[in-house]
Order: structure tokens, then C-alpha cells, then sequence
């Protein structure tokens, strides 16, 4: 008995070390898609950023984040000896590290939503200022309300995997830096019509997108927290299936209507609608059917064509999608809560949305400002004109190839 | 000796090559440029927002032929660069004041 | 007793659930292989497909093609409860979802594989209309044949991950939209001579090969469908060892091939070596020997060279070579079997490959004719010459860099 | 007790197999960092050379070189039978064909090593003639001596998953190869000065460092070699959260570092960086705490960027830096192993760093030699000038795209 | 008929062409080029090492037009790609002695 | 005022920038061209089918020199391009009518 729940431990540790690696290999999943959007003369850094934010946000998550959000200690408390493990009657069943793994990896992740809608403009390292505070405070605050044990959790606030918490977070403080920030030089023009900004690299961001697939079933699956049992695995199974549902039927429905609103099948919808699928299920991937799960993608995924649309119309300039993708499809996710699970409210539902919205937006607004008057957030116009690839970073993305 | 370009459709380089060799054209010299005349250009939509592509791409070539040459060449050109549609392309003649081959040093009509 | 019993059905859940989750990746693999492979202005409308069809397959699958197969019910039945998988007396070892997202992945992996060989020249509502209807029936028909107890497995046939049932399908199933479609504009000249037109993107073509090399270990790996005892777990490793070498012998024959006929080291060749190696023991990669599964991946990397040069021959035009990888390899796959397993027998793999390529083919053939006089399969002169990009995505692959 | 066993068995094998799937996935890794690195004119070569290598030592250590390590027996020896297993008292707990897939990966990662530092200039079937012997002789002999139970492992030098058995003989090898080469045709001027030579694709070499990243965590965290109960399993989070904090501080530290120094943030010493922290933590991820590790990652990343500027300064030409991430931070790795364990010793490192260097550069130094002054190891210089995709491959790597 | 050959900064070229187009013109052809003037390359770093950018990146654009276009193209060109920073360019203006249009085969000015 | 376009072999752009800086040439404007002359083009294989490969990648430099330094330009145009063998390139000149400074409006010789 002692053994099984000595090997049982090992199962649920080594299923979160393999869901937690499928997560942090959303970073590269992220870098991808928003290299492939980017002008190329902004792609060294958007990489660098992409980079140096999973690096910072694993730092700082270590440093403070886990500590603000989980109590999980500076640095680290001890980890769970055999006794510990063995007196807990089961209630702990897996690795206090592989746990902390499995958390950074999130923050990261909500990082990344970031660094897409603010590229092409943005100050590499203020951009990087912005992500220390992020990763230590902005984002372990508000995770502490729910995940931590806090007040969400206790107003029935139901979250699965992170739609609000993870996704609508790092679209809100995404959202506050665009409207500092502005758009980008030359998109909208003064009679208020619109200069698309092609990216530079459809294969990338093909390729980032089918990662970032992969990666959320370790996002949505891993997010089950246990997996020892009969009813515990057919919950992480059932995770996937909607996880992978959802995707298919987000990208289909965008794929479908950018067909039928602007007349060709624009692949960077269909990718977007996969992702907004995703971010769509991520509140909960589990109690819903399978037919559920599909139209809450596919809802998703026309929810995703109609924002990007309409915060252009805003001219609010975000090249890659992050606000629609990761903040309207990731409230639509919130609410569709309601439909799929017994435990959500509605009043649960929009307290949490408001409470990680409001905070994230304003405190993410404050840091911005505070940046923007002080270091300067945006670069010059000649700056931004040559790239900030040569500005900041002073590599070519391609440097043999002509533009 | 005459520096023949023409502008022609990109699709249309390897007949246009092929015919100029058939009447005796010994070099060429090919850039890809981007035009723009009486065929327009047109609108895509990336995301939902307008672009509108302006110039359209086009294959520049440059032929520098002796003087002899030039009317044949001129014709030959037309002749395989034609689709008889819009954007079918240029011819532009100038002079040359002088031709120099590097390698041999030769210069004038034997350059060529 | 009971807790071991719910213990191991996590273990095989989990096994089934991380291996279905490599074969999904195999999505990008071969959505990055292609890309490589066609030309620059045929990119972006591949890539589109590739995340259209694999959608496309997940939802047809779920919605009939997975009930057709095994008879699993449509939308699914229900999950296996803890009864009853307790008085199963170990029949029952893994979560039924964790099954279809298994399965699932393979549908998806056969329609990717008509993908590449029609390349550059189909209409792509046509070929998504064509994969809704490979994906709901005319896959899951010949595989209840096999896998779902039909009377391929009656038949004694022998195809442990698919070699023919995955594989060859997909590649019959292109070879008669090749057929109808013609080759490429261009591709052969009037006095038999070939033009060849390389693919766009070599680093994307390898990426997308290792990416495939590396799913592949789920795609075999997981055929074993049980981990949880020593023999299983033996057989398991078994499995990644003898795919591994299949692929690394596959890869290295195909390039000295390639060297010794051509002069030089083919990269593409070499590429298509690996795949053809890991086709070619898909069909029974656990009981050869590894000194047997060398030389089986070795010839399908021999054959593979000369399918591709003798199809270019025929006129039989596969931009990427999906046909010979999955084809002529797959159908070598079915008969190494004879080699390595005592349980086949010729009349056994005759039948199998005969049924299968007979009726993927000809169900193929209707299909793709009907979409031919009624859609239209493929694009006009004008359209394949501007590049299916600007015809049908309206969004170019590399739109700053000059081709 | 003996079903326990047996899915222990069963999960310790399953671990393996995952981890090498991870550790296998570092090959296109190492094809995308060293494909971004280059230059375009040597793209398809490096492709090529890295998807050979892969194969070749699959084949050669299957052969030999697995015998020469471990005694695993030519070819393998027979897989451990359940009685075996169960009488072994839990000695036996992994399938041994899971040893053999883990281990080669390993040998393949040393022999990418090589491929980065040699590019751009050098004979490809040469380059593969040194795989093969570097693969099935060179790097199993100096590999028995520590992980085989040799010397090494007698004089208590401690290398947890081969900062110096892996990475620092890989470097070794490439010392050797580079000072027989010499640099780059117009890399260094006759005064002193150096040319860079940008390398083509900076997305491709983000992908390439983030994907060995992500693999890292199966080259450190299968290291362990067991999960199977509470200690092992938290063993196992340990290795994945150091490795992925020293990857996190090498990068942050390399940014900054070039930053200062070059007066801008170059990604290529980013990424360098997680790779140098990622090297340095491999020799002990285990028993340092998480803040020891921070600060070695972090070392790792600064020493990487001194280690590449010195060489170059040195004339030692080394297009990806190959030689400064895996040698001279690999070196460091082994020193620091001092800090944070308490079974080395000052002796131990130093003996095994000596033995594993001098062996791999003597013997190295041989080899190439011999090929050198038999079929030759470099390209002419109009070949090198036309770039060796021209010369050896035939394709071009983006033949589409103008340079 | 004259060929005015502009060499521009690469972002200034959408006001060239409306500018030109008001003008009257109905045809131009568009080259990436990279140039070298008074406006000298700069000296980057990769990996600890200087490289010289000798070049920088420009756009050279062709225009054919009827002898009495030339001046105010000229003047028109002059305007619109004006920065008054080092690097604004030049125009270069040559005789041509031919122009034809290939798809209807019309010569001289109607064919410009 | 002349325009001497050579087309050289790529690799030779660095020594032509220098030797022409060395005598005093101010600007040049330099295009990737593919190029097709007494060098012929080679046959690669590609999955068996063979493909011509019928031009070669060469660069085109544009420089515009007074009268004076013409004679001098060529000659030193000739020696830096030249490697002996063949496909060495080709220099061509034609005449300026007018060359204009866009920065400062000079024209003339004082613009070159
Ligand atoms: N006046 C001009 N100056 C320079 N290039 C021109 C001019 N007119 C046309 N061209 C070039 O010729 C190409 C084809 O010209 P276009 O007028 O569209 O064809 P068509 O002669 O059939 O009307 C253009 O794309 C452009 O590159
Ligand atoms: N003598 C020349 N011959 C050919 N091209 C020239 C010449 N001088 C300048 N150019 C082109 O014009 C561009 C701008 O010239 P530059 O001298 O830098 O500007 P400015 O006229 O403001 O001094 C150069 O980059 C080059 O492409
Ligand atoms: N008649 C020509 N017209 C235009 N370009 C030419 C002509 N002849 C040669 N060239 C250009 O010069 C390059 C070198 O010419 P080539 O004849 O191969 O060298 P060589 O002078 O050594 O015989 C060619 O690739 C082509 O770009």
C-alpha cells in the first residue's frame, strides 16, 4: 500500500513535469506566431523578447510570483518527504517542485500574450522593465484570488485552466500598453481607413499556432492536477478531447467566415480561430460534452474575426490578434462557463471577470505610464521606420534576404 | 550599339531568352523589378483591412546589341513577350557610348 | 488490489493520451514538410490546408467516421466507469476518449499525406470538401475492416500501426486526385523532359521531417495500445527502438542513393529516406529484430528513390513526394511484415493491401471526379500561375522577400 | 506486489522512453540553431549533415558504440525477461531497450555539437566519415570510463547527465576539427580585425534554442534514470526546475552582458546564453539548490559571451559558437559541480575533465588529420565561395528568395 | 522622350508615385537597389564583431516620359522624395532613342 | 556626365567599392542582377529531374561620373572586376543629359 501510493506520487509528479515541459514549449509556440506576423525588420526582437520574457518569468515567478500567489515560498519551501507524504492520507500526491513547474510556465505564457500586440513599436527594455513587475506582481496578485485560494474562489468564480486568469489577464495588461503605446506608424490614416501591415512569415506563424495546439493539452490536461485514478484520467482524457474539439471547430468557423466576410480564406484567421478555440475551452475543458465544446470553439473562433475587425475599426493596433484572441475569445470562455457547468454563477462569473480585468488593466495602465514618462516606451519615428531590429537589437532577422 | 530594356512579364523570361538566342543575342541581363502602367494594380484584404498592391511584379531585361542588330532584336522581343493583355510590358532604347568586355579588355562593337 | 487495477489505468491512459498527443504534433510535421516543398507562392494555401484538414478530420471523425471504425458511437458513447473497469478483469485498461484522441491523430496524419501530392494546383474548397469526406468515411470504412474487427483482421492481416491502413490510403486516396488533376503547369515538357521546381524552403522541409521522425514515436509507440506490465513496457521500447533505426537507416540509404545516382546528396532525398524508413516498419515494428528493422528501413529508403524518379517518369506529378513515401514505402511495409512476423501470411497481406488500396482508390476516384464535374478541382492557368496564395488566401507566405 | 513491481517497471520505462523522445527532439534543435546560424549559400548542407549525423549514430552505436559504453552487447543483447526483473529485487526496473533509445540520443547530441562548429566550409562526406568513428569509438570509449563504471566513475568524478561527457567532448571534437580546418574564407583581415558573418535566419535559430531547451528537460530529467517512487519522482521536478532556471539566468545574463559590452541586445548571445546555462547546469541539476543553480546558469551565460569574443580574437572561427556553449561552459559546469555537491572533489573534476578533453582532442585531432591528408576535409575556395549547397547538395535552401 | 532614373529613400516612394501620377504619368518601374553617396554606411556589431554597412538599402524608380513631361517630373520627383536629410538621393536623366509598347505595338510618345 | 553600369561577379563589390573610392567616385547604386553571357549556365539535379540553371547571380553597380573621370573609372572598374575567367562581366556607359542632387536641387556636374 505504502508502494502504490509511493508510485502513485511518481505518476502524478511525472504527469505534471510532462504537461508543465508541453507548456513551456508554448514559449517557442508564441515566438513563432508573432515572428511569422511581424514585419521582418521588427523580427530579431520580437524573438529577443520572446526569449528574454520566459527567461525573466521564470526568475521572478521563482524570486516572488509563486510566493505572492501560492504561498509556495521565495525561492521555494522544502519539497515533500516520504513521511509528509505518506501521513497526508493523500492529499499530497505530487512534488512541490513539479508543481512550481507547472505554475511558471502559466506566467510565462500570459507574458507572452504581451509582447505580440505591443510589437513593432515598443522599447525593448522597457518592454522587459514591464515584465518583471508583471511576472513578480501584476499577475500572481490576481492568480492568488482564485487558484491561491482567494476571494474569487470563494465567490464560485470557476476558471478552469486559466480563459481569465491566464489569457484575459495578459490581454488586459496587453490592451493598457497599446493605448499607450499607439499604433503603429502609418496603419490608419487620417480619413480613418486602414493600411494592412502584412506579416512577414505565414510558415512560422503556421508553425507557432500548431504549437501552441500541442502545448494546451499540457495547459487544459495538466490543469486536472491528478491524474492516479480510473475517474481522475478519464477527466484528463476528457480535457483533451474538448481541448482538441474546440481548436478544430474554433479554426473552421474563422476559416469559414473570413471566406465569406472578405471573399478569400485568410490562413491568419483560420489561426487565430484555432487559438481563440483554445483560449475559448481553457475556463472549462471538463464538464462540458463534446458537442458543447465544438460550439463553444466555433463560437470562439467567429467571436475572434469579429474583434480583430472591430479593434482595428478602434484603431487599436495589435499585429498579431493577442487582445481578440486572448481577451475577447478568453471572456466569451468565462461565460461560457455557465453553460457547461453546474458549479458557475453568473454573478461568479463576473466578478472574476471584472476583478481580473479591472486589476490587471489598471495596474498594468500605471506601470505603462509610469515607463512611458520616465524611460520612454515607444521608439522614435526613424527608430521605428528602420525596425527596431537594428535599433535594439542590431542583428537582422534576415539578413541576406531583400525586403 | 544600343542598350535595349524591355519590361516584360515575368512568366514570359524563358521564351523572351530562348528567342533572343535563336537570333544571336550573347548576353542579357535580368532584374526583377516591380511596375506599374496601364494595368493597375489591386486590393487584398490581410485581417479584414485593404491593401492595395500597386505595383506589380515585372521582369526587367537588358540586351546590349550593335546597332545592326537592334531592329531584329526590338521584333523578337515583342514578338515573345506578347499575351496580347494588359501589362504586357516596355521596350526602351538608348545609346551606348562605349562596351567593355573586363575579362579580355575588348571594347566597342567585338565587346558586345 | 483495486488501486493497483485504477493505478495502471491512469499509467495506460496517460501512455495512450502522450502519444496520441506526438502524433498530433506530426500535424505541423507535415504542414512544414509541405510548405518546404511547394514553391513560395503556394505556401500560405498549403499551410491553410493543412490546419483546415486536420480540423476537418477531427470533426468528421468525432461526429461518424470514429462510429464507422469502431462502432464507438457517434459524438462518442459514454466513458468507462469505475465498475465498470473493475469488473472488467483487465479488459477495460484505458479511458475510451483516450482512445478516440489516439485515433483521431490518425485520420488526421492519412488526410495530410493527400495534401503534398496535390499541391500547387487544386482548388482549396474542393480538396477541404474531399477531406470531410476521406475523414467521415471513406478512412473509417476500410479500417473496421482491420482495426475494428472487420474481415481484414478475420483475414489474418497484419498492419500493426498502419502502414497500409494509415499510409498507402492516404497515399491511394492521392494518387487519384493526382490522376484527375494532371501535373503541374509546367512541370513536363512536350519532349518527355522533366522540370524540376524546387521546394521554396529547405530548413522548413527538415524541420517538418524530424518533427514527423519525432512523432512517429507516438505514432508506433502507442500502436502497442497497453504499457502498464514488464512485457508491454518491453514491447513498447521495443517499438521506439526499431522505429528509430528504420528512420536512421532509411535516411542514410537514400542519401548515398541519392549520391551515387544523382552525384550529389539530395537533401530531399535523404528527407524522404527517413520517412520512407519509418513507413516501411510501421507495418510491424515489435517483432523484428533491430538488425531486420535496419534493413527494412534501409530498402524503403532505396525504393523511395527510385518511386520518385520513376513516377516523375510516369508524369505522375507529387510536388513533395507523398505518393512514393507513403505509397510504394507503405506497401513495402506490408510485405516485410512476411519477414519479421510469423503470424502473417502472403495471402493475408495480399488481401489487405489489395482491399485497401482497391477501395480507397476507386472511393477516391468517384469522389474526387464528382468534386472535378460539378466544383471544379483545379484552378485555372491564370490562378496556378499567380500562385494559389493570391487566388484563394489572399495572403502571401513571404510577402517582403523577393522571389 | 509483483503487479506493483511490474507497473513500476512499467512507469520507469515509460519515463525513459519520454525523456529520449525529449533528448531525440534536440536534433532539430540543433538543425534549426545551426540552419539560422549560417549563412544561406550553406543552408541545405547543414541540414543535411545534421539529419546524417542523427542516423549515423543511431547505426554506429547500435553497432558498436553501445557495446564499446556499456557493455549493452553488439547489436543489443536480450531484453530483461519478467522473471529476470522480478528476481532482480528491484535492480531491474527498466527495459533495457529504453536504456539503449535514451542513451542514443545522447551520443547524437555530441555529434551535433560538432556539425555547428565545422560549418560553412567543410567536406560533407568527411564531416560524415568523422561521425562514424566518432560515434561508434570516441565518444563510447571516454563514455565508458565514467557512465560505463570505468576510471572516472572510480576516481569520483561526478558528471550527472554530461556537461563533460557529452557536451565537452562534443566541443573537443570541434576544437580539433576547427584548428585542422582554419577559419572562413575573409572572416579574419590581415590587421587583426574580424568580419562577421550575420547568420541567415534568426527565427530559425530561436526555434532551434528554444526546441533544445524544451528537450533538455528529457536530457537532465531522464538522467536520474528512475522516478518510480516519492524520492525519485521529486528528484526528477528538482533536475527539471534547476535546468530550466539556469537556462532562464544564462539568457537574462548573456542579454545583458552583450548589451553593456556591444551596445546592443544580440539575440544570437541570448540564446547562446540559455544554452551555456543550460550546459553548465547539466554536470550536477540535482543536489544545488534552486539559487545555486540561478547563479551557474548565469555564470554560464556571462562566460559564454567572454568564451566566443576570446576566440574569435584567436582566429578560432566557429560560426554558431558551438565550442564557447558546449565546451567552455561545460567546462565551467563540472568546476561548479564543487559548489553545489558533496561528492565531488577538486581531483575528481580535474581528472575527468583532463581525461575526457585530452582523449577526445587527441583522438579527434587524429582522425581528422587522417581525413585531411586522404580525401581532404575542406571545401576549394571556389567551392566554399559558391557555398557548399551548391557543391555538395545540389538544392538550395531558399532557392526562391534573393540574396 | 527622356528616361529619368530617381534613386529614393525606400518610404518616400508611395508619395513618388501619387505625386507623379498626378502629374500625368502614366507608367514608372520600380527597383530595390542599395546605394552608397554622402550619406555613409554605419558599423554594426554580431557577436562581438564590426561590420561596415557599406550600402544602404534604396529605391530606384524609371520613368519614360514625353520630352515635355521632363521637367516637371523632375521638379516633381524633387518634392516628393525631399527629406532634406544626407541621403535624399538623385535623378539622373538620359535620351531614349525608342520606347515601344509591347502589347499593341505602338512606338514613340503614344507609347510612353 | 556619364552613367557606366558594370556588371560584375558579386563577390568582387568590396574591392570595386574601394578601388573606386581610392579615385574619388562619390556614389554608386548597386542592384542583384542575374546575368547570362559567354559564362553559361550549368544543370543541377533535383530529385532526379534535371534543371538548367541558365542565369547567374551578378551584380550591377551604377556610377555616375563627370566626363573627366571616366576613362579612369573604366580602367579602374576593369581591374578590380577581373579575375581572368570567364564571365567576368561587362561594362557599359551611356550619356547623362542632367543629373540632379534631390537634398539641395544642384544639378550638373556639381550633383555627381
Ligand atoms: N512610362 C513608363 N516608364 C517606365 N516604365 C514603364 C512606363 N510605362 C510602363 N512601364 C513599365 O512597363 C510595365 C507594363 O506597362 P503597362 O502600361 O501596364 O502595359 P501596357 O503597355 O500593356 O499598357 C509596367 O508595369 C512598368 O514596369
Ligand atoms: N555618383 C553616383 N552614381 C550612382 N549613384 C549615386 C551616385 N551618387 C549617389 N548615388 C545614389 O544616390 C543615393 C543617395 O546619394 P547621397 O549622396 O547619399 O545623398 P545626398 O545627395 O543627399 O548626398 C546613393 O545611396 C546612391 O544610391
Ligand atoms: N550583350 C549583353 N547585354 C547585357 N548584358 C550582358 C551582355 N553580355 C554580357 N552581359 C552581362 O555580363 C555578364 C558577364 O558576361 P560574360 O559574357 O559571361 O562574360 P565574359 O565577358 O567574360 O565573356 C553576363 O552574365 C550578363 O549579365
Amino acid at each position: 500500500m505504502e508502494d502504490l501510493t509511493q508510485l502513485a506520487y511518481a505518476v502524478d509528479t511525472f504527469y505534471f513535469l510532462v504537461m508543465g515541459a508541453l507548456v513551456m514549449f508554448m514559449a517557442p509556440g508564441f515566438a513563432m506566431l508573432e515572428a511569422g506576423m511581424v514585419r521582418a525588420k521588427n523580427t530579431s526582437e520580437i524573438l529577443t523578447k520572446n526569449v528574454a520574457l520566459f527567461s525573466i518569468a521564470c526568475i521572478m515567478y521563482m524570486v516572488i510570483g509563486y510566493d505572492l500567489m501560492y504561498a509556495g515560498g521565495m525561492m521555494l519551501g522544502p519539497e515533500n518527504t516520504v513521511d509528509d507524504v505518506l501521513a497526508s492520507g493523500g492529499d499530497v500526491y505530487y512534488s512541490a517542485r513539479s508543481d512550481f513547474f507547472f505554475q511558471v510556465v502559466f506566467v510565462a505564457t500570459a507574458m507572452s500574450i504581451i509582447s505580440g500586440a505591443v510589437a513593432e513599436r515598443i522599447k525593448l527594455w522597457s518592454f522587459l522593465l514591464f515584465a518583471v513587475v508583471m511576472t513578480a506582481f501584476i499577475y500572481p496578485i490576481q492568480g492568488s484570488w482564485s487558484w491561491g485560494g482567494g476571494f474569487l474562489s470563494e465567490a464560485g468564480f470557476v476558471d478552469f485552466a486559466g480563459s481569465g486568469i491566464v489569457h484575459m489577464c495578459g490581454a488586459a495588461a496587453a490592451l493598457a500598453g497599446v493605448i499607450l503605446l499607439g499604433p503603429r506608424a502609418g496603419k490608419y490614416n487620417e480619413d480613418g481607413s486602414i493600411n494592412a501591415m502584412p506579416g512577414a512569415n505565414m510558415p512560422l506563424a503556421t508553425l507557432g499556432t500548431f504549437i501552441l495546439w500541442f502545448g494546451w493539452f499540457g495547459f487544459n490536461g495538466g490543469s486536472e492536477l491528478k491524474l492516479s485514478n480510473i475517474d481522475e484520467a478519464n477527466a484528463v482524457a476528457q480535457v483533451f478531447v474538448n481541448t482538441n474539439m474546440a481548436a478544430a471547430c474554433g479554426a473552421v468557423a474563422a476559416l469559414i467566415l473570413s471566406r465569406l466576410a472578405f471573399g478569400k480564406a485568410d490562413i491568419t484567421m483560420a489561426l487565430n480561430g484555432a487559438l481563440a478555440g483554445l483560449v475559448s475551452i481553457t475556463a472549462e475543458p471538463l464538464s462540458g460534452t463534446h458537442a458543447e465544446s465544438m460550439i463553444i470553439g466555433a463560437i470562439g473562433g467567429l467571436i475572434v474575426v469579429g474583434s480583430i475587425t472591430l479593434l482595428d475599426k478602434l484603431k487599436c493596433d495589435d499585429p498579431v490578434g493577442a487582445i481578440s484572441v486572448h481577451g475577447t475569445a478568453g471572456i466569451w470562455g468565462l461565460l461560457a462557463v455557465l453553460i457547461t457547468s453546474d458549479d458557475a454563477t453568473v454573478t461568479g462569473q463576473l466578478t472574476g471577470l471584472g476583478a481580473i480585468f479591472g486589476w490587471t488593466f489598471v495596474a498594468s495602465l500605471i506601470v505603462w505610464a509610469i515607463l512611458k514618462f520616465t524611460l520612454g516606451i515607444r521608439l522614435s519615428p526613424e527608430e521605428e521606420e528602420a525596425g527596431s531590429d537594428s535599433t535594439d537589437i542590431g542583428v537582422a532577422a534576415y539578413p541576406e534576404f531583400k525586403g | 550599339m544600343k542598350l535595349i530594356t524591355a519590361v516584360i512579364k515575368p512568366f514570359k523570361l524563358d521564351d523572351l531568352r530562348e528567342a533572343l538566342q535563336e537570333i544571336g543575342v550573347q548576353g542579357m541581363t535580368v532584374t526583377e523589378v516591380r511596375g506599374f502602367g496601364r494595368q493597375k494594380g489591386h486590393t487584398e484584404l490581410y485581417r479584414g483591412a485593404e491593401y492595395v498592391v500597386d505595383f506589380l511584379p515585372k521582369t526587367k531585361v537588358e540586351i546590349a546589341v550593335d546597332d545592326s542588330l537592334m531592329d531584329l532584336a526590338i521584333e523578337t522581343i515583342s514578338q515573345a513577350a506578347k499575351t496580347d493583355k494588359v501589362g504586357d510590358g516596355k521596350i526602351f532604347v538608348t545609346t551606348l557610348d562605349e562596351v567593355v568586355r573586363i575579362r579580355t579588355g575588348e571594347t566597342g562593337a567585338s565587346a558586345v
